[in-house]
C-alpha cells in the first residue's frame, strides 16, 4: 500500500489506463470508445513521463554548472511520449473517420446496433 | 505302389456318384436313380472289403504344406471302422429307397447321403490328425444337409444347433492338432502316441488341458456330457436312415477321434492317473446314466433313440477312459455292437412312421401285430442293447466292467460297473416296455382289427441282415475280438 | 531390375487415374474407350509388380531427402512382394468385376480415377522403406479411398465417408505420435531392418517410452486394420459399391493397416525389444477381443455387406495377433492370412456385390432359396465361406493352421487363450457364413420360390474373376508348400 | 562493413519510399511499381539470409549511436528467412488477388490499397529486424491502421466497415497493452534496446528485485500480442476482418499479418525476458494452453461454416494455436517449431484464400459452399491448389504442413511432461479436426452439380499473375515440405542470435 502512495502519479497513470480500457470495450458508442483509447494512451503517458521525472532535476539541456546526469530529468521518456502522442493522434484520426463512414451508412454511433444493423444487411 | 492307390475308389466314388444323382436330370427318374445308388453303394462297399482283406497299406496323396501330408492307411482301427461304415450305409441305403418314397427333394438326399460315405471311409482310413480334421469337418458339413432335409422349422434349428455344436467340437479337435504338432514328433497316427516328452517338460498342464479340451470337442460328436444336447434334436428329425447312420456311424466318427488323438498321439500314458482322465469318466458315467434317464422319460419314440444313443456311446467313451487293454476292447467292440443295434432300431423305427405314421411310443401297443418282422427285429436289437447274452451287446459290456474292475482307478473301478448296470436297467425299461407293448398289449386291446402293415423287400432285409449280425456276432464275438485285440495290444 | 521401375508401378496407375477426369470418357458412349484406358495400365502394372518381385532390384531408391534423416525412399524387400504381389493379383481382377458392376452407379469415370490411383497409392505403401515414406502414402490412401466410398453422394454416405475420414486421420495421426517416439529411439530414419531399428541402449534408457511408442504406432496404424475399438469404420463403408468395399476394405486399405502394423512391429521396433514386455501383452490381448468381438457382431448382423464387413473386423485382427506373437512364426501366420483372406474376402464381398445388383437384396433373410437361381455366385459364396470356417483343402485353413500352430509354439498362456479366441471365432465365422449358404440351396418348407424368377447369375465380367478367385482358393489351399516357404523366407527375415 | 549488411535497411527503405510514391501514381502503374519493390525487398531480403546463413547474425547501427543507447536493427538468419518469405508471400498474395482488387476497390483508390501494401510490407520487415521495443511498438501501430485500411478498402461498404471496426478495437486494446508492457519494461530496466533490456531482466530476476512489474510486463505483453496474433480466445475479431476483406487482403492477413506480431512476441521473449525467466513466470503454460485450445476450438468453429472464406479464416485461428504451442512448450525446439508453423502456415494459408478468391470467380462471387458445388472443376489450377493447401494442413507428407507437425511433435516429445503428453494430444484432434472441414469442403468443391445455372458453369479464364503466383504457392509449399533439412537447420542455426 505504501507503494501506491509513494508513486501516487503512477497510481492514477493506472487508473486513467484502466478507465480508458474499459470505456475503449464496454461503452458501445463509438466516440465515446475513441475518448477511452485517448486516456488509455494519456494514462500511459503520464506513466511514462512521471518515470523520467527527477525530483529537483533540471530540464535536459546541458548547463556548465551542473555535472552529472543526476542534475537533469529523463529527457527519453518525454521523447517517446511525443512520437506515442503522434501514434495516437493518428490511429484515433483513423477511428474517426471510420466513425463517420459508419454513421453515414447506420446513423447511428451504438456498436451495438450498427453490428445487428449490418447482419440484417446481409441477410 | 501297394494297395494305397484303393483307398482313394471308395472315397470319391460316392462323391462323384452323389454329384451325378444331383445334377444328372435323368436321374429325376426314380427307378434310374434307385438303380444308380444301388449300384455304386455296392461298388463302395466292395472296394471298403477289399481293402479290409488286403494288408495294411498306406497312400500319400499330396500335401497341403510339407508338413501336412494329406495320408491314408488301414489299420485295424481303420479296417473295423470303414467296414462299420459300409455295412451301415448299404443297409440305409436299401432301406431309403423305400423309406424315401414320403419324403420330397430325393435328389438331394442321395447327394448328400452318398457324398457323407465318402467322407466317412476317408475318415476312416486317415492316416493323420490333417486327413481325419478334414474328413472330420467335412463330414460335419455334408450331414447337415440330412438332418435339414424336411426344411420344417425344428428340422432347420435343429441342423444349425448340430452345425455349431460340431463345429465346436472339431475346432476343439484343431485346437489339440496346433498343440500335438508342436509337442509331438509327427502328425502321423502311431500306436501309443508321439508325444516328444523333451519338449513337453514345463509345459504338461497345458498340454493336459488341451487333451480335456479335445477330448470335449470330440466328445460333442459322441454326444458326450456337456455337449451332448444337440444329438437329441437333431437325429430324430432327419429321415429315418438319416437317422440311422447318424446315430449308428457318425457318434462313432467321435470316438474314432478320440481313440486316434488319445491312443495314436497322445498316448494313453500321457493322461493314465491325471485329472484328465477322472474328468473324463466322470463325464462319460454321468451321460451314461443321464442318456438313460432321458430316455427313460421320453414318448417320442426316436428321441427316445436318441438319448438312448447319447447313453450308449458314452459306454464307450468310459471304456477308452479307463485306459486298459480290455476296457479298450470292449469299447471298441460296443462301437461295433452299437452301431448294429442302434442302425437296427433306428430303421424299425423308420419302417413303423412310414407304414403307420405313428411317433410315440404309447401308439405302438399291438405294432407287433402288424409288422412282426420289423419288430422281432426291434425286439432283438433291444435285448442286445440291455445286455442280455448271448446277443452281442453282453460282450461289450463284459469286457467294459471287466477293464474297469481291474485298471486300478480309484473309485471309478467300482463306480463304473455299478452306473453301467443302472444305465441297462434302465435300457431295458425304456426299450423292453415297447417290445412287450408291442406284442402283449394286453388283454383289452383289440387285437383282431389290426391288419398286417409289413414293409418291401427294401426295407425289411436290411432289418433281418442287420439283425443276423447281432446275434451272430454275440454267438461268435471271437473273429472280432481277436482282431481288435492284435491292434490294442500294440496301443498300451 | 532398376529399381526406378518400382517408381513407374506406383506412377502409372496414379496417372492413369488423374487423366480419367482430364479425358472426360462420357458416361455412356465411351464405356469401351475408357475400360480399355483403365485396363491395360493395370494390366501391365501387375504385369510389372509381378517382374519386380521375381527380379528384386537391388538397393532403395531415394527420391528426396527431407530432413539429413528423413527421406522418401521405396524399396523391395520380402514384405513388399507379399503385400504388393496380393495387391496386383487382385487388382486386375477386381477392376474387372468394376466393370460391370458400376454401371449400376453411375459416376464412371469418377470412379474409376480414384479407384485405379488407390492402386498405385497402395503399392507405394507395399514398396515404402521407411516409415514415413509409409507414413505419406498411408495418408493419401485414405484420401484417395474417401471420394469412393461416398461415391453415390447421398446422406448415408457421406456420413459414412466422414466417419471413415475421421477414423483413419485420427488414426494416422496417433501413428504418427509414435513414429515420432520411434525416430526418438533407434535409428531416425525409420528405415526398415528386419528385427527392428530401435536400439538397446535407447530401449534401456526409457522402456516406457518405446513402449508406449509401439501402442502408439499399433493402435494408431491399427484404425485401418479395423482393432477393436476403432472399428467403427468398417461396417459403416460398406454403402460403398461393392468393388470398394470388396477391394479396399476387405483387402487394400485394411490390409495396409495390417500391413503397417507387421512393418512397425519387425521392422522398425522389433520383436527383440518388445517380446514379453506389456506393449506385447496389450497388443495381442486386443487383437484377440477384436477377433472375437468382430465375430460376435458379424454374427448379430443381418445386412449382407456389413455381416462381411465385421467377418474382415475379426479377421484382420488374425493377422495382427499373428503380428503380436512376435515370432518368426507368427509372422508367417499373419502373411499367409493377410493373402488367404484377401482371396476369400474378396471373394465374399464379389458375391454380396452380385446379388446387390442383380436382386437388390441387401440382408441376409432376403437371399433365401437364390442358390439355385445364381448358381455361380452362390456356389463362389459357398467355397468363400468354407475357407473362411477353415475347412481343409481350401485357402483359410492353411492360414489358421500357420497361425495356431505359432501360437502354441510361442508357449506363453496369453498365445494359448489367442488360440481359444481363433477357434471361438472360427465357430462364429461358421455360425455367419453357413447360415446364409445352407438357407440360399435349403430354403425352408413353403418357401415361395416364385420371388426369385427374375434372379440369375451376372455377367461374365463379374463371374470369371470370381471363379478365378474359387480356383485360387482351392489351389492355395491345396498346395501351399511353395508360398509357404517363400512367405516363412519373408517371416524369417531372409529375404 | 560489407554492402550486404545495407540491405534490410535498404529494403525497409525501399517500402517506405514505395508507399510515399503510389500515392502519387494512378492504380495500374501504383500496381507494378509496388510489385516491383517488392520484388527488390525479397531480392535483397534473401541475399541478407544467405549472408546470415554464412556469416552469422549482426546488428546494423541506425546512426551513429552505438547500443545501449541508439536504435538498431538485429539481422539474423530467422529474421531475413521470414522477411524473405514474408515478401514472397506478399507478392504471390498480391498476384493472386490482383483480379479481385481491381474489382473490389474503388478504381480511384486502387492506388491507395498499394500504398497500404507498401506500408504493411514496411511495418512487417520493422517487425521482424527491430531490435528497439519502442519502435516495435510505433510500427505496431502503424501496421495495425495500414491492416485495417486493407480490410476496409473494398468497394462494398457494410459489414467490412463493422469488420474493420472490431478489428480496429481489438488491435487498440492490444497495442496499448502492449505500449503499457513497454513503458514498465522501460521503467525497470531503463533501456529500450532489446539485448541490454534482457541483461537487465535476468540480472533483476535473479536478484529477485521488481519481480511484480515483471510479471505485469510479461502479461501485458502477451495478452497484447496474443490479442493481435488472434490467439484464442482473443480471435473473435478475425473471422470477420478475414472473412469479408478482398482476396490479397485475407491473404495477406491471416498469412503475414498474424505472424509480425507473433514472431515479435517470440523474439521479445526470447530477446528481452528469457525463456527462464519466463518459465518461472508461468506464462509459456498460459500461452500453451490457450494455443491448445486455439487448435481444438478453430477447428470446431470451422467445421459449422458454411462461408469458405471464413471457414479458412477460423482454420487460421486453429494453426495460430499451433505456433503458440510451439511456443508455449518454451524449449529451444519448441521456438523452432513455432518458427516452421509460422513459415510453414505463411505459404499456405495466402494460397487457399487466393485459390477461394479463383472459386468465387467461377460461382457467381458467392463465397457460400453451397454454391461453390463443382468450383474446382470449373477451376482445376484453383482446385489443384486448393488440394495442395489442405494436404499441408491435414499433413501429408511432402507438403508444408507436415514439416510443422514433425517440428513439433519432436518438441513435444523433447519437452517430456504432461504438457507433451497434452500437446500430442491436441496435434492429434487438431489434425482429425483439420481433415473433417477441409476434405468435405474439396469434397464438396469437386464435386459434380447437375443443375448448373449459367454463371456457375463459367470456367475460369486465367490470368498470367494468377497462374503465376498459384503455381508458386504449390511449389514453395511443396519445397517447405520437402527441404524441411535445410529449413530446419538454417532456423538452428538463427535461434542464438535470438537470444536462445
Amino acid at each position: 500500500m505504501d507503494q501506491l502512495f509513494v508513486n501516487y502519479v503512477q497510481a492514477a497513470a493506472v487508473i486513467i489506463y484502466g478507465i480508458g480500457f474499459f470505456t475503449l470495450f464496454f461503452n458501445p458508442n463509438m466516440i465515446k470508445k475513441i475518448i477511452g483509447f485517448d486516456m488509455m494512451d494519456s494514462g500511459i503517458f503520464l506513466f511514462l513521463t512521471a518515470q523520467g521525472f527527477l525530483y529537483g532535476g533540471h530540464d535536459p539541456i546541458v548547463d556548465p554548472e551542473l555535472v552529472g546526469a543526476q542534475n537533469y530529468i529523463n529527457p527519453l521518456p518525454t521523447g517517446l511520449v511525443l512520437t506515442g502522442i503522434v501514434v495516437g493522434v493518428s490511429v484515433s484520426a483513423f477511428m474517426l473517420a471510420l466513425t463517420v463512414r459508419l454513421y453515414y451508412r447506420y446513423h447511428t454511433l451504438n456498436l451495438d446496433e450498427i453490428i445487428r444493423l449490418a447482419r440484417k444487411e446481409e441477410d | 505302389m501297394n494297395a494305397g492307390f484303393l483307398f482313394v475308389l471308395p472315397v470319391i466314388i460316392p462323391v462323384i456318384a452323389g454329384l451325378l444323382v444331383y445334377f444328372r436330370p435323368e436321374y429325376r427318374e426314380e427307378a434310374k436313380r434307385v438303380a444308380f445308388v444301388r449300384i455304386m453303394l455296392c461298388v463302395t462297399a466292395a472296394f471298403v472289403f477289399l481293402i479290409d482283406l488286403l494288408p495294411e497299406a498306406g497312400l500319400h496323396l499330396f500335401s497341403l504344406t510339407p508338413e501336412l501330408p494329406v495320408l491314408f492307411q488301414s489299420d485295424g482301427m481303420a479296417k473295423i471302422f470303414i467296414t462299420l461304415v459300409a455295412v451301415m450305409w448299404l443297409a440305409s441305403g436299401f432301406f431309403s429307397f423305400e423309406y424315401m418314397k414320403h419324403e420330397e427333394n430325393h435328389q438331394r438326399y442321395y447327394l448328400f447321403f452318398l457324398c457323407s460315405f465318402g467322407v466317412l471311409v476317408g475318415l476312416g482310413l486317415s492316416a493323420n490328425y490333417l486327413t481325419m480334421y478334414m474328413f472330420y469337418e467335412l463330414m460335419t458339413l455334408l450331414t447337415m444337409p440330412l438332418v435339414l432335409h424336411s426344411g420344417k422349422k425344428e428340422a432347420v434349428q435343429a441342423a444349425f444347433k448340430y452345425l455349431f455344436y460340431s463345429v465346436f467340437g472339431a475346432l476343439m479337435g484343431l485346437l489339440g492338432f496346433f498343440f500335438i504338432y508342436n509337442y509331438g514328433t509327427t502328425i502321423t497316427f502311431t500306436a501309443g502316441g508321439v508325444l516328444d516328452m523333451a519338449k513337453v517338460a514345463g509345459h504338461e498342464n497345458k498340454l493336459l488341458a488341451v487333451v480335456f479340451l479335445v477330448v470335449l470337442g470330440f466328445g460333442t460328436k459322441a454326444g458326450m456330457f456337456p455337449l451332448h444336447a444337440w444329438l437329441p434334436t437333431a437325429h430324430p428329425v432327419a429321415p429315418a436312415p438319416a437317422s440311422a447312420v447318424l446315430s449308428g456311424v457318425i457318434t462313432k466318427a467321435g470316438i474314432l477321434g478320440v481313440v486316434r488323438v488319445i491312443y495314436y498321439l497322445i498316448g494313453p500314458d500321457f493322461i493314465r492317473g491325471t485329472w484328465v482322465q477322472y474328468a473324463w469318466l466322470g463325464l462319460a458315467l454321468a451321460t451314461v446314466f443321464m442318456g438313460s434317464m432321458m430316455a427313460y422319460k421320453e414318448k417320442v419314440l426316436k428321441k427316445r433313440l436318441a438319448y438312448s444313443t447319447v447313453s450308449q456311446v458314452s459306454y464307450v467313451m468310459f471304456g477308452l477312459a479307463v485306459l486298459n487293454q480290455a476296457a479298450f476292447i470292449g469299447a471298441i467292440l460296443h462301437v461295433v455292437f452299437h452301431s448294429f443295434i442302434k442302425d437296427v432300431l433306428f430303421l424299425a423305427a423308420g419302417a413303423i412312421i412310414y407304414k403307420t405314421g405313428r411317433t410315440n411310443v404309447t401308439e405302438l401297443k399291438g405294432i407287433g401285430k402288424e409288422m412282426p418282422i420289423v419288430m422281432w427285429c426291434f425286439a432283438l436289437a433291444s435285448l442286445g442293447l440291455v445286455g442280455i447274452p448271448p446277443l452281442a451287446g453282453f460282450v461289450s459290456k463284459w469286457y467294459l466292467a471287466v477293464g474297469s474292475l481291474e485298471s486300478g482307478v480309484p473309485f471309478f473301478n467300482w463306480f463304473g460297473p455299478v452306473i453301467l448296470l443302472a444305465s441297462a436297467l434302465l435300457t431295458a425299461g425304456y426299450l423292453l416296455t415297447i417290445v412287450i407293448d408291442a406284442f402283449f398289449p394286453g388283454s383289452d386291446f383289440p387285437m383282431d382289427t389290426l391288419t398286417k402293415k409289413e414293409p418291401s423287400y427294401y426295407m425289411t432285409v436290411p432289418l433281418i441282415a442287420l439283425t443276423f449280425f447281432i446275434v451272430w456276432l454275440g454267438l461268435f464275438p471271437g473273429g472280432l475280438y481277436s482282431m481288435i485285440e492284435s491292434f490294442a495290444a500294440s496301443v498300451f | 531390375m532398376s529399381p526406378y521401375w518400382i517408381l513407374v508401378v506406383i506412377l502409372l496407375p496414379m496417372i492413369t487415374g488423374a487423366l480419367l477426369p482430364i479425358l472426360d470418357f462420357k458416361e455412356e458412349e465411351d464405356r469401351g474407350k475408357r475400360q480399355l484406358f483403365v485396363a491395360i495400365p493395370v494390366i501391365l502394372n501387375t504385369i510389372l509388380v509381378y517382374a519386380l518381385i521375381l527380379h528384386k532390384p537391388v538397393g532403395d531408391l531415394t527420391l528426396v531427402h527431407l530432413t539429413k534423416d528423413l527421406s522418401i525412399s521405396f524399396r523391395m524387400d520380402g514384405l513388399s512382394a507379399v503385400f504388393a504381389g496380393l495387391v496386383a493379383g487382385l487388382w486386375p481382377l477386381s477392376t474387372c468385376y468394376a466393370f460391370e458392376y458400376i454401371r449400376h452407379e453411375g459416376k464412371e469415370n469418377k470412379f474409376f480415377a480414384f479407384y485405379t490411383m488407390t492402386y498405385g497409392v497402395t503399392l507405394g505403401i507395399a514398396l515404402s522403406a521407411n516409415v514415413v515414406t509409409m507414413y505419406l502414402f498411408y495418408e493419401l490412401l485414405t484420401l484417395v479411398t474417401v471420394p469412393l466410398v461416398m461415391h453415390a453422394m447421398d446422406k448415408r454416405s457421406i456420413r459414412a465417408g466422414l466417419k471413415y475420414l475421421a477414423y483413419s486421420i485420427g488414426g494416422a495421426a496417433i501413428a504418427f505420435t509414435g513414429v515420432m517416439i520411434l525416430m526418438n529411439s533407434g535409428d531416425p530414419s525409420m528405415t526398415f531392418y528386419y528385427g527392428g531399428s530401435v536400439t538397446e541402449s535407447a530401449y534401456l534408457a526409457n522402456p516406457t517410452l518405446v513402449q508406449v511408442g509401439y501402442l502408439l504406432c499399433f493402435f494408431g496404424f491399427g484404425v485401418k486394420a479395423a482393432i477393436f475399438p476403432f472399428h467403427e469404420w468398417l461396417p459403416a463403408v460398406s454403402v460403398a459399391p461393392t468393388p470398394v468395399t470388396a477391394l479396399l476394405h476387405a483387402v487394400a486399405v485394411v490390409k495396409a493397416g495390417a500391413f503397417a502394423i507387421l512393418r512397425i512391429t519387425f521392422y522398425s521396433f522389433g520383436p527383440g525389444i518388445l517380446l514379453g514386455t506389456p506393449a506385447q501383452g496389450i497388443a495381442m490381448a486386443f487383437a484377440m477381443i477384436t477377433i472375437v468381438f468382430g465375430s460376435v457382431m458379424a454374427l448379430k448382423e443381418q445386412h449382407f455387406k456389413r455381416r462381411l464387413a465385421y467377418s474382415t473386423v475379426s479377421n484382420l485382427s488374425y493377422i495382427i495377433f499373428g503380428a503380436t506373437l512376435m515370432t518368426p512364426y507368427g509372422f508367417l501366420g499373419a502373411l499367409c492370412h493377410m493373402l488367404f483372406h484377401g482371396i476369400m474376402k474378396i471373394t465374399l464381398f464379389f458375391c454380396a456385390g452380385s446379388v446387390l445388383v442383380q436382386t437388390g437384396r441387401e440382408y441376409v433373410h432376403e437371399l433365401e432359396g437364390l442358390g439355385k437361381k445364381m448358381k455361380l455366385t452362390f456356389f463362389a459364396f459357398t467355397v468363400g465361406s468354407l475357407a473362411l470356417v477353415g475347412l481343409p483343402l481350401l485357402c483359410g485353413f492353411i492360414s489358421k493352421w500357420k497361425l495356431g500352430t505359432a501360437a502354441a509354439s510361442a508357449g506363453t498362456t496369453f498365445a494359448f487363450v489367442g488360440i481359444l479366441a481363433l477357434l471361438i471365432s472360427a465357430v462364429l465365422t461358421c455360425g455367419y457364413t453357413m447360415p446364409i449358404v445352407i438357407r440360399a440351396y435349403l430354403p425352408r418348407e413353403g418357401f415361395d420360390e416364385s420371388q426369385n424368377e427374375t434372379a440369375k447369375d451376372p455377367g461374365l465380367y463379374m463371374t470369371v474373376p470370381v471363379l478365378i478367385l474359387c480356383a485360387a482358393m482351392l489351389y492355395f489351399g491345396m498346395h501351399s508348400g511353395p508360398i509357404c516357404d517363400a512367405l516363412f523366407a519373408v517371416a524369417a527375415g531372409l529375404i | 562493413m560489407e554492402l550486404v549488411q545495407n540491405f534490410p535497411l535498404l529494403s525497409i527503405i525501399i517500402m517506405t519510399s514505395c508507399g510515399a510514391i503510389c500515392t502519387l501514381l494512378k492504380g495500374k502503374a501504383a500496381k507494378w511499381y509496388c510489385l516491383v519493390c517488392l520484388a527488390a525487398t525479397l531480392a535483397l531480403n534473401l541475399f541478407a539470409f544467405f549472408y546470415t546463413l554464412q556469416n552469422g547474425a549482426y546488428v546494423y547501427y541506425m546512426g551513429r549511436w552505438s547500443a545501449p543507447w541508439g536504435n538498431e536493427i538485429k539481422v539474423g538468419v530467422i529474421e531475413a528467412l521470414l522477411a524473405s518469405a514474408f515478401a514472397f508471400v506478399m507478392i504471390l498474395s498480391v498476384l493472386g488477388g490482383l483480379e479481385h482488387i481491381l474489382e473490389d476497390v474503388e478504381s480511384t483508390k486502387v492506388n491507395l490499397y498499394f500504398v497500404m501494401i507498401a506500408f504493411l510490407m514496411l511495418t512487417l520487415l520493422i517487425l521482424v529486424y527491430t531490435n528497439d521495443i519502442f519502435t516495435a511498438y510505433v510500427f505496431v501501430e502503424i501496421n495495425t491502421i495500414a491492416s485495417c485500411a486493407l480490410v476496409m478498402m473494398r468497394y462494398k461498404p457494410g459489414k467490412t466497415l463493422v469488420a474493420t471496426t472490431k478489428y480496429m478495437i481489438m488491435s487498440l486494446l492490444g497495442s496499448s497493452l502492449f505500449l503499457f508492457a513497454v513503458c514498465i519494461l522501460y521503467n525497470i530496466t531503463g533501456h529500450l534496446l532489446m539485448e541490454p533490456m534482457g541483461q537487465e531482466v535476468r540480472r533483476l530476476y535473479a536478484e529477485g528485485q521488481y519481480l511484480f512489474p515483471l510479471t505485469v510486463a510479461i502479461a501485458f505483453m502477451g495478452v497484447g500480442l496474443s490479442i493481435k496474433g488472434a490467439l484464442f480466445p482473443f480471435h473473435t475479431w478475425l473471422p470477420d476482418a478475414h472473412g469479408s476483406a478482398t482476396t490479397t487482403s485475407s491473404a495477406v492477413l491471416s498469412g503475414l499479418v498474424l505472424k509480425g506480431y507473433i514472431f515479435l512476441l517470440i523474439k521479445i521473449y526470447c530477446r528481452v525476458i528469457g525463456l527462464d525467466v519466463l518459465a518461472g513466470d508461468h506464462m509459456p503454460d498460459v500461452l500453451f494452453l490457450f494455443g491448445a485450445a486455439a487448435m481444438v476450438i478453430g477447428s470446431v468453429r470451422a467445421m459449422q461454416q458454411t462461408d469458405l472464406k471464413r471457414l479458412l479464416a477460423y482454420s487460421s485461428i486453429s494453426q495460430v494455436g499451433y505456433i503458440f504451442v510451439g511456443l508455449g512448450l518454451g524449449t529451444e525446439a519448441g521456438i523452432a517449431a513455432a518458427i516452421v508453423q509460422i513459415l510453414a502456415h505463411a505459404v499456405t494459408k495466402p494460397m487457399l484464400f487466393c485459390a477461394a478468391g479463383g472459386f468465387m470467380n467461377v460461382s457467381g462471387g458467392s463465397r457460400k459452399l453451397q454454391d461453390m458445388t463443382g468450383a474446382g472443376r470449373r477451376d482445376p489450377l484453383s482446385g489443384a491448389a486448393f488440394l495442395v493447401g489442405v494436404f499441408s494442413m491435414i499433413g501429408i507428407p511432402l507438403f508444408a504442413g507436415f514439416t510443422t507437425k514433425l517440428t513439433l511433435t519432436q518438441a513435444a516429445l523433447g519437452h517430456g511432461s504432461v504438457k507433451c503428453v497434452l500437446a500430442l494430444i491436441v496435434i492429434i484432434v487438431s489434425t482429425v479436426l483439420n481433415a473433417l472441414y477441409y476434405i468435405p469442403t474439396v469434397s464438396t468443391l469437386f464435386s459434380a452439380r447437375n443443375d448448373l445455372t449459367p454463371y456457375r458453369n463459367r470456367y475460369a479464364h486465367y490470368h498470367v499473375p494468377y497462374v503465376a503466383a498459384m503455381v508458386l504457392f504449390m511449389i514453395v509449399n511443396i519445397c517447405v515440405g520437402t527441404l524441411a533439412g535445410p529449413l530446419l537447420e538454417a532456423i538452428y542455426a538463427g535461434l542464438p542470435s535470438l537470444g536462445m
